[in-house]
């Protein structure tokens, strides 16, 4: 198996961060399919989970930092949401669109302040960061539970879009925003649950992505947020599982093409995915055609 | 309002003014020592009618043609290195290029005309690689659009934000080392001597770029911005103009680009990354999108806020106010608040869609005074009005409440909530009519 | 409403206007003299300029006056961030120009420090690059001097340590758009190929944390170091994938990596870095108490300096540019930028903390050695090793 | 079917038009003819396909099946054989041809212009505006020397110019040419929107709903107003209408869709005797 020993590294690195862009893909996905928004801020709040992290390991036990980082990020994401986005709801949608990039660069900025510009250094969780060996690799913790704990949070998230009264509330609201408003579902609950939702898994993605990659600066969040959108794309807005196949091809395919020498254009390729999928297959891998009305 | 300016008075007033600016930079450059504070105004002046030519172009795409493209910052990188490549003088070619042998190209358009033209050669060689920055620009946006522009909004932006990224990686390839010399600055290229030379080709740019838009091409763009599907249906080719309109949006952002390059001195491909795009964006929306004035405004107020008046935020003082929290990045801070202040409550911009009129201004003027002193009473009768508009909201709500509780105990005694309607009041008028 | 609100902001911006100004030129006169610390504070060298300006502000603290043709000034230093980007470095540096200081000390950051070379050659205005290496920095500009070594040395240095060491195979990464870790490598590449190596040479793109692969491609290609000059967000990351992917060869890295953040990344980690640099810590033992106990008093410069006190060689180069700078007004009598451009070239200072420095006929100190450092991973500290020639 | 004894020149025809939205059948197998001069109806019951059909000839949708001539002209034809249910096919089943279809633009080109159901306006316009952007087709200048007013772009602007103030002045709009567009009230926006469909120069026009919102004064007076831009400008109209006073008022033709299929045809006096017509009027449990 000369092939798997030689390239078994890129294979691991790739599904390990293919699992957590995953995470993050899982709130572009479902954002823009309620709301048709690109939410830019999305990559700050995943590096704002990691950030508040490095200052909250320092006055409590890990358990309780875990999840109050959680309960931050959908705290910032859905404040994020009722501040600048519900009010432009009705604006054209270039205006909420900029509002999304002007929330991004004021996250950035802000974290840019507080960190000083320095990079912060992720704490150590020692589980996650144990050096294990599988056949010809040596990888972190971190890169096994990754894909085992992206499978089974995605396979919970889509029990609940499927077998709850919310989850088809959040599907009738992706299929139709107006009609469903006028049968009575409540739009703003459903785009809250869909923030909380986003955000919440975000903020796993950041504690997976940081133990694994353990700097984080204000830029963290735009590169992996911007993947992970395309990833988005790749598999079809909307779809669930169409984020998550599409972060793991991403994961893997850069993966790959840096280690056949092409490290230039690792970051690039992810847009030409982008670029070549837009043209070829619109509605990506799950997506559905949705027709305009005239 | 009681009289207006005649045509003829409006524009000899505009071209004193532009004159009297121009007068005024050029004599500021030159006299202005470099230890004066005032020199940061020039500075700012140079460097914001840059931004005013990019932002007008990006205005030209998102805010008259209704394209939400992020490509921008991409397409000045163009520009900037096309301008760059073909104005290193022959004897710096070794320095600039010092690891890859002195580069491919080795002569400098300026300096092979200067050698035949002198001064007006000197002019025209950095003419023709700026004009040629962008016409190179306008080509490769041409080849994007075709695939890019067939996509909607949101698409349409991310799509362009990762062509812009993809052009980055790829200036920065080493095996174009020779061309654009890898990860490494360009620099010893021609630039300017005054800066009244940005203030006029920007000038000249942002006027045609207004002559286009109130050109019959420039009503076209401006009805697919308002409706696509009736735009169409009024036999405007929509790909047809929406490549029009990137290719010569990218064409100015390329001359803006080459101008930047001039301004910098040096230049490298790292800083055109999406940042950039975003703060020309957000340009745009500070002066109102639809109005070319309004880019220049924002293109001005951005760079002397964030250049110049906000500095002393980083300095730890500033107008005479001394506070911890004023530590490096501040100012940013300060600065973001203040955009998401604008994006949200001030959508419209400093212009709104509105283009600068002498009649405007005067009428403002003659009123500000009278505007003032009712500013009170007007704003005690808004008050009062939003308090009433908060009383028959809350009072809607208290009556909808109620309604839905009725409704709800009806259901919960099992009455009908509804009487059927009968089907169709189309009925009512076929019968009366049809005999 | 709307008209007063414009009227109200329009007003704000004229005081703002009024007030920059006026803050300016209020402060020029009288017994003070201006120094422009022209450093990042943000962006990816913002760590190390920092701790580059610490050092020049403890310097400030330890000598903050100076005497110039017989008459005392204060001296007051001038920062202005450059966010570690070339294009907003031309008007960081303009602002510090239009301020009226008398000469400019930085940047960390070669790019940077080019780009405003032409601002300050315009404006006659003398600057002393402190820790910036590439060689273009000073080299078509007459108002740049240097005090540290320079690229195609510090490149020549760290490979003869390489083959004296006997490796054979260097796995060189560095930073797309990164002139610093790109010319280094360059210099690396050619003094060790010349010296009978090969080289396996890569770029990692911008904001790029995920260096996985890239510890995965030295390890298949069979390297016997890992030579990475990266800036010290970067090190920390490739340290740590380092560890993780258990390396097994070398770290190598030039004077940016002599910095707390990588002895903090290093730290009980089975890591073998090995750096250059300008300064070993104790050679000059006042300078060193002195500087620890000034960053402990003060939280923000423990901050900055990345939460402890250990001495960084760019605080310490920060240190000694003060001094240099104090010197050349000095030998100038003059607080005028012209005066203090001409005294520079024959400008001899001794008794700093990084050896003595005087200027070759490009503005560039003569140096002829450097430090090689080694990370001791137990207690997360530098070991000194020895010192280095590009012979 | 529509066998007619009407000889006037058939100006628009519709075969076998099939529109399918995933399930769902828009407009089922509708065929049609509009003569040259002739007002046109279309009615039917709420989501019967009615606006679905007009897309469909305008190029916005590319139907699933059927084919469409405008004067003679072939501009949109797609029997695409063995993708539909039989029943969808119509009379040209066993045809098979590749999907030609023309984007909207072609088709006004071609001199068939519309107005909207629900007001499409350029709102950032203003009403002279908004008429002259339909008169942009016909504009043979250049960008290049459009923007530098070249002296053919300014004859042009000129000429475009008198033409949409005339315009205006013939749908009573020539006092309104500074407002914005939106500032109209209703029922002059209607009329704009008649007028800039008029400046492409159509031999063909479609209004969806003109009369929608309008009092019976306002539909008399539209009606007088349909029938005098018809003889002015030489027209054939095809409308669809839910005022039945304005149908049964001017319409010489008029085809009576339900469900997407066409159920009756006639003249309004057969229409209006039309037991199928009249159960989809009034619903089926009588």
């Amino acid at each position: 198996m000369g092939f798997l020993h030689t390239w078994l590294p890129y294979i691991l690195a790739g599904i390990a961060v293919g699992g957590q862009y995953a995470l993050i893909a899982i709130g572009y996905t479902m954002v823009y399919g309620i709301l048709r928004l690109i939410n830019f801020a999305h990559g700050d709040v995943f590096m704002w989970s990691g950030l508040i992290m490095v200052y909250l390991i320092t006055v409590l036990p890990l358990w309780v930092s875990v999840i109050l980082v959680i309960l931050f990020a959908i705290i910032l994401g859905t404040t994020i949401e009722k501040v600048a986005y519900r009010p432009l709801r009705t604006a054209p949608r270039m205006s909420i669109m900029i509002s999304a990039i002007g929330v991004s660069y004021l996250l950035q900025n802000f974290a840019l302040y507080i960190t000083g510009g320095l990079t912060k250094t992720y704490p150590t969780i020692a589980w996650l960061q144990k050096t294990v060996t599988i056949g010809t690799a040596t990888t972190k913790m971190v890169t096994v539970i990754t894909p085992i704990l992206t499978i089974v949070l995605v396979a919970l998230l889509v029990l609940l879009i499927q077998k709850t009264k919310i989850g088809m509330a959040m599907r009738a609201v992706s299929r139709d925003f107006e009609t469903s408003s006028l049968m009575g579902i409540d739009i703003n609950r459903v785009i809250t649950v869909t923030f909380v939702i986003g955000c919440g898994l975000a903020a796993i993605g950041s504690v997976l992505y940081f133990s694994n990659y353990t700097g984080i600066q204000p830029m963290s969040g735009a590169m992996p947020g911007l993947k992970a959108f395309v990833a988005a794309v790749f598999g079809g807005i909307g779809s669930v599982p169409g984020a998550v196949v599409g972060a793991f091809v991403i994961g893997v395919a850069e993966n790959l093409i840096k280690g056949a020498g092409w490290t230039t254009f690792s970051d690039a390729f992810t847009f030409v995915l982008l670029i070549v999928i837009l043209m070829v297959k619109p509605t990506g891998l799950f997506g559905e055609k949705n027709i305009d009305k005239v | 309002m009681d009289k207006t300016l005649n045509s003829k008075t409006k524009t000899l007033l505009s071209i004193a003014c532009i004159a009297a600016f121009l007068v005024f930079v050029y004599i500021g450059d030159n006299t202005i020592p470099p230890g004066s504070s005032w020199k940061m105004m020039i500075t700012v002046i140079e460097k914001g009618s840059i931004f005013a030519l990019v932002a007008a172009s990006m205005n030209l795409l998102n805010g008259f043609t209704g394209l939400f493209s992020l490509g921008q910052a991409g397409f000045m990188l163009i520009g900037a290195y096309t301008y760059a490549i073909f104005t290193i003088p022959g004897k710096s070619h070794d320095a600039v290029y010092q690891y890859f042998d002195g580069g491919l190209i080795k002569w400098s358009i300026v300096e092979i005309l200067e050698g035949k033209l002198g001064v007006l050669g000197h002019y025209i060689g950095m003419f023709i690689p700026m004009i040629g920055a962008g016409l190179i620009v306008a080509l490769i946006a041409f080849l994007i659009g075709i695939p890019v522009l067939r996509l909607k909004s949101d698409y349409l932006a991310i799509a362009t934000l990762g062509f812009a990224e993809i052009l980055r990686a790829f200036f920065q390839w080493n095996t174009l080392g020779p061309i654009t010399n890898g990860s490494n600055v360009l620099r010893k290229y021609t630039t300017y001597g005054n800066a009244i030379f940005p203030v006029i080709i920007a000038g000249i740019c942002i006027a045609i770029i207004m002559l286009l838009i109130n050109s019959t091409y420039g009503r076209a763009f401006r009805a697919i911005r308002d409706d696509e599907i009736a735009a169409e249906a009024m036999g405007v080719n929509l790909f047809k103009h929406k490549e029009m309109s990137f290719v010569i949006s990218s064409f100015f952002a390329g001359i803006s680009g080459a101008l930047l390059a001039m301004f910098q001195t040096t230049i490298n491909a790292t800083p055109f990354n999406t940042v950039m795009t975003y703060e020309i964006l957000l340009i745009v929306v500070i002066g109102g999108i639809g109005s070319i004035t309004g880019s220049i405004i924002g293109a001005f107020l951005f760079t002397a806020a964030s250049e110049w008046w906000l500095r002393g935020l980083d300095a730890g003082r500033w107008l005479g106010i001394s506070s911890s929290l004023m530590r490096p990045g501040f100012r940013k801070v300060v600065f973001a608040v203040l955009i998401m202040l604008i994006v949200l409550f001030y959508a419209q911009g400093i212009m709104g869609s509105r283009e600068f009129s002498w009649d405007r201004f005067i009428a403002w003027w003659k009123n500000l005074p009278s505007n003032l002193k009712s500013w009170p009473e007007r704003h005690k009768a808004k008050a009062t009005a939003r308090k009433e508009a908060r009383a028959t909201k809350a009072a809607a709500k208290a009556k909808a409440k109620a309604a839905k509780e009725e409704g709800e105990a009806k259901k919960a005694s099992g009455e009908k909530l509804f009487t059927p309607l009968p089907t169709s009041n189309e009925v009512m008028v076929f019968g009366k009519e049809g005999k | 409403m709307k008209k007063f609100l414009v009227l109200m902001l329009s007003l704000l911006l004229a005081m703002m206007s009024l007030a920059a100004c006026g803050g300016g030129s209020g402060g020029g006169g009288g017994d003070t003299v201006k120094i422009g610390v022209f450093e990042p504070a943000s962006g990816d060298n913002g760590a190390g300029g920092k701790q580059e300006t610490l050092g020049i502000y403890y310097a400030n603290e330890v000598q903050p006056t100076v005497e110039i043709g017989g008459k005392e000034y204060k001296v007051e230093l001038v920062p202005a961030d450059n966010e570690s980007d070339n294009a907003k470095a031309v008007t960081a540096a303009q602002s510090l120009v239009s301020q009226n200081v008398s000469i400019i000390l930085g940047s960390y950051g070669s790019g940077v420090s080019i780009a405003a070379a032409d601002v300050f050659a315009d404006a006659g205005m003398p600057a002393i690059g402190v820790t910036c290496t590439n060689p273009q920095v000073t080299a078509d500009c007459e108002q740049y001097f240097r005090i540290c070594f320079l690229d195609p040395f510090q490149g020549t240095v760290l490979a003869n340590y390489a083959l004296e060491n006997g490796m054979k195979k260097a796995y060189c990464l560095s930073k797309l758009g990164d002139d610093y870790s790109v010319g280094l490598v360059n210099y690396f590449k050619e003094a060790f190929t010349k010296g009978g190596g090969t080289v396996v040479e890569e770029q990692f793109p911008d904001k790029n944390s995920d260096f996985t692969s890239y510890v995965a491609n030295a390890k298949k290609e069979g390297c016997d170091v890992f030579f990475s000059p990266v800036s010290t967000e970067a090190a920390a990351l490739i340290i740590d994938q380092a560890e993780a992917q258990a390396l097994g060869m070398p770290i190598l890295a030039g004077d940016t990596w002599d910095s707390n953040v990588i002895t903090g990344a290093a730290k009980g980690k089975k890591v073998d870095v090995v750096v250059t640099t300008f300064y070993q810590e104790g050679g000059n033992a006042e300078f060193d108490t002195g500087i620890k106990e000034w960053i402990e008093s003060d939280s923000t410069a423990m901050t900055n300096n990345g939460g402890n006190s250990d001495v960084a060689a760019v605080t310490a180069m920060g240190y000694d540019a003060y001094f240099v700078a104090l010197e050349a007004m000095k030998a100038a009598g003059s607080t005028a930028p012209a005066d203090i451009l001409a005294a520079l070239p024959s400008l001899q200072v001794t008794n700093l903390v990084c050896g003595d420095v005087s200027f070759n006929e490009v503005g560039d100190a003569n140096k002829t050695e450097a430090f090689v450092k080694k990370c001791n991973t137990e207690t997360g500290s530098w070991e000194f090793l020895k010192k280095q020639s590009a012979e | 079917m529509a066998d007619k004894k009407d000889n006037r020149e058939v100006v628009l025809r519709l075969s076998d038009i099939t529109m399918q939205f995933g399930g769902v059948v828009a407009v089922d197998n509708l065929n049609l003819d509009v003569h040259k001069n002739e007002i046109v109806g279309l009615i039917g019951p709420n989501g019967a396909g009615k606006t679905t059909a007009f897309n469909c000839i305008t190029g916005v949708y590319e139907p699933t099946n059927g084919a469409i001539e405008i004067n003679g002209q072939v501009v949109i034809e797609n029997y695409p054989q063995g993708k539909m249910k039989d029943s969808y096919q119509g009379r040209n089943q066993g045809k098979y041809t590749k999907a030609i279809t023309m984007l909207p633009d072609k088709v006004t080109k071609l001199g068939v212009a519309r107005t909207f159901q629900n007001i499409r306006l350029f709102k950032g316009m203003t009403v002279l505006e908004n008429v002259m952007v339909a008169m942009h087709m016909n504009q043979s200048e250049s960008v290049f020397g459009a923007t530098f007013r070249s002296k053919k772009a300014r004859e042009e602007e000129k000429a475009m110019r008198e033409e949409a103030l005339d315009l205006l002045k013939k749908v009573d709009l020539y006092e309104n040419r500074d407002d914005m567009s939106t500032s109209l009230p209703y029922g002059k926006q209607r009329h704009l929107e008649i007028a800039r469909a008029l400046a492409t120069h159509p031999s063909i026009l479609l209004l969806d709903e003109p009369a929608a919102g309008m009092n019976p004064q306002e539909s008399d007076d539209l009606m007088r107003f349909i029938g005098r831009i018809r003889d002015e400008f030489d027209l054939s109209i095809l409308m669809i209408e839910h005022h039945m006073q304005v149908i049964m008022g001017i319409c010489e033709h008029i085809y009576v869709l339900n469900y997407g299929g066409q159920i009756a045809d006639g003249t309004p006096a057969e229409i209006q005797a039309n037991p199928a017509v009249i159960e989809a009027y009034l619903g089926g449990d009588e």
